[in-house]
């Protein structure tokens, strides 16, 4: 499954990448799969996504939580807690 | 309850600046079923900024940022007897003073247009992907997320609309 | 809590209309203190009016309607962190449409300038001297007060307000 | 003692006056007092002030009691429930 995962603010800036299309392997399905998948690769991503820092993600523009389903083609959003207003 | 029209929304996400007045106009203009208007204005100011803080930059995710406001204003358009309402908010550098955000809610009843319009901040500080930067002489900082924003947008969960009769006017 | 000067405070009683871009600029213009500003305005709407109706007409106590507004504005300031508020409230005959009162307020913090916003608006309908009459061809009759002003204002002698802490910034 | 009288609205028609001038009796010295020492004019002045109606009353621009003392040279108004904004 193919999907695009865009980055913003400090996760932007700490991932150095706003954006990278991903095939995803057959065992991850769902966001908590994803965020696994990313924190593998180490050093960065494993202290920003594995390390008890809060991110929020949103798929196809819509806040969702861990447990939501991806699908093929999905735009995945993962960013830190919100500070407009 | 009011018979009302479903409510008119409009949502804006841009760099320039906006007018309050002209705003308040357009959204009554035309509609004489509003008996209240409550706006919120969200300015940067200079007392939670460090003394070396010459700039906040707001970056925001678009696409699903328009969505959301849009969404957020939807919730409270059914949550409450509204017939209008406006959000534009701000993008890109700004400094102390200026105009980051704007909610404009109208309705036939004054509580009704108050609460909404409370009610589309605090989740708009809670749901609306836009973050903060705050920009100094030794290099730009990211504004980190309140606790109180999130208990200000959480009790709603638990708030019941009261009801609006036809006989408050405003 | 925020070091405040004293609120500032302004009140006008007037027959002409108030212009809501120009009153908001003079009440934030050089204060970088303020991170929210409410604004209310109450227009004449014609759901609560019946068919005839062609006009409002509003009558006060001169002398004493400002001292009320003042009262007001200065209890919210004592209830509030607030930089400034600004109330105007038209007098005289009025149409469907209209503009009949201003009630602006300043803080650095959002829930504080909307509950004293709400505060105000609840106690200068219960305690400001103004009269509504209404107009229609078959001659004149007195708005009656209504219960549900009364128990919005009895409600916040309930109300403790919470702490405003200075990390709370609008 | 002498005060002024003010009414607004509805009783101002009413009593067809705006305003009057008063020498009260001794016995006169609370809000109370003063009402019922209208009342006793009859008519209008009972109906209103004597029938059940609710009516509020302010001593030199604020808003009392019916317990409140007058003093003399007080300007006292009597007016019906507000109904701006």
């Amino acid at each position: 499954m193919q999907i695009t995962v865009l980055y913003f603010a400090r996760l932007r800036e700490t991932f150095q990448t706003p954006s990278e299309t991903l095939d995803l392997p057959t065992g991850v399905q769902s966001v908590a799969g994803l965020i696994a998948h990313l924190a593998a690769r180490g050093g960065a991503w494993s202290e920003e996504l594995a390390g008890g820092k809060v991110f929020r993600v949103a798929i196809n523009q819509e806040l969702v939580d861990f447990t939501a389903q991806l699908q093929a083609g999905a735009e995945v959003a993962i960013f830190p807690p919100v500070t407009g207003g | 309850m009011d018979k009302l029209p479903q409510a008119r929304i409009a949502i804006s996400v841009q760099t320039e600046d906006f007018d309050l007045g002209h705003e308040a106009d357009v959204l009554s203009a035309g509609d004489r079923g509003i008996g209240a208007m409550v706006s919120f204005v969200g300015l940067v100011r200079d007392l939670n900024l460090a003394e070396d803080v010459v700039a906040l930059e707001l970056e925001h995710y678009p696409g699903m940022t328009e969505k959301a406001l849009l969404g957020i204003a939807e919730e409270a358009a059914v949550r409450w007897p509204l017939n209008a309402v406006r959000i534009v908010h701000r993008v890109g550098r700004l400094h102390p003073g200026e105009r980051i955000v704007l909610v404009l809610t109208a309705s036939p009843h004054r509580h009704a247009a108050y609460e909404a319009n409370t009610f589309i901040m605090d989740f708009l500080k809670t749901r609306a992907p836009f973050w903060k930067k705050e920009w100094t002489p030794d290099g730009p900082r990211w504004v980190e997320a309140r606790d109180s924003d999130l208990s200000a947008a959480a009790r709603w969960h638990q708030v019941v609309s009261k009801q609006y009769g036809n006989t408050d006017h405003d």
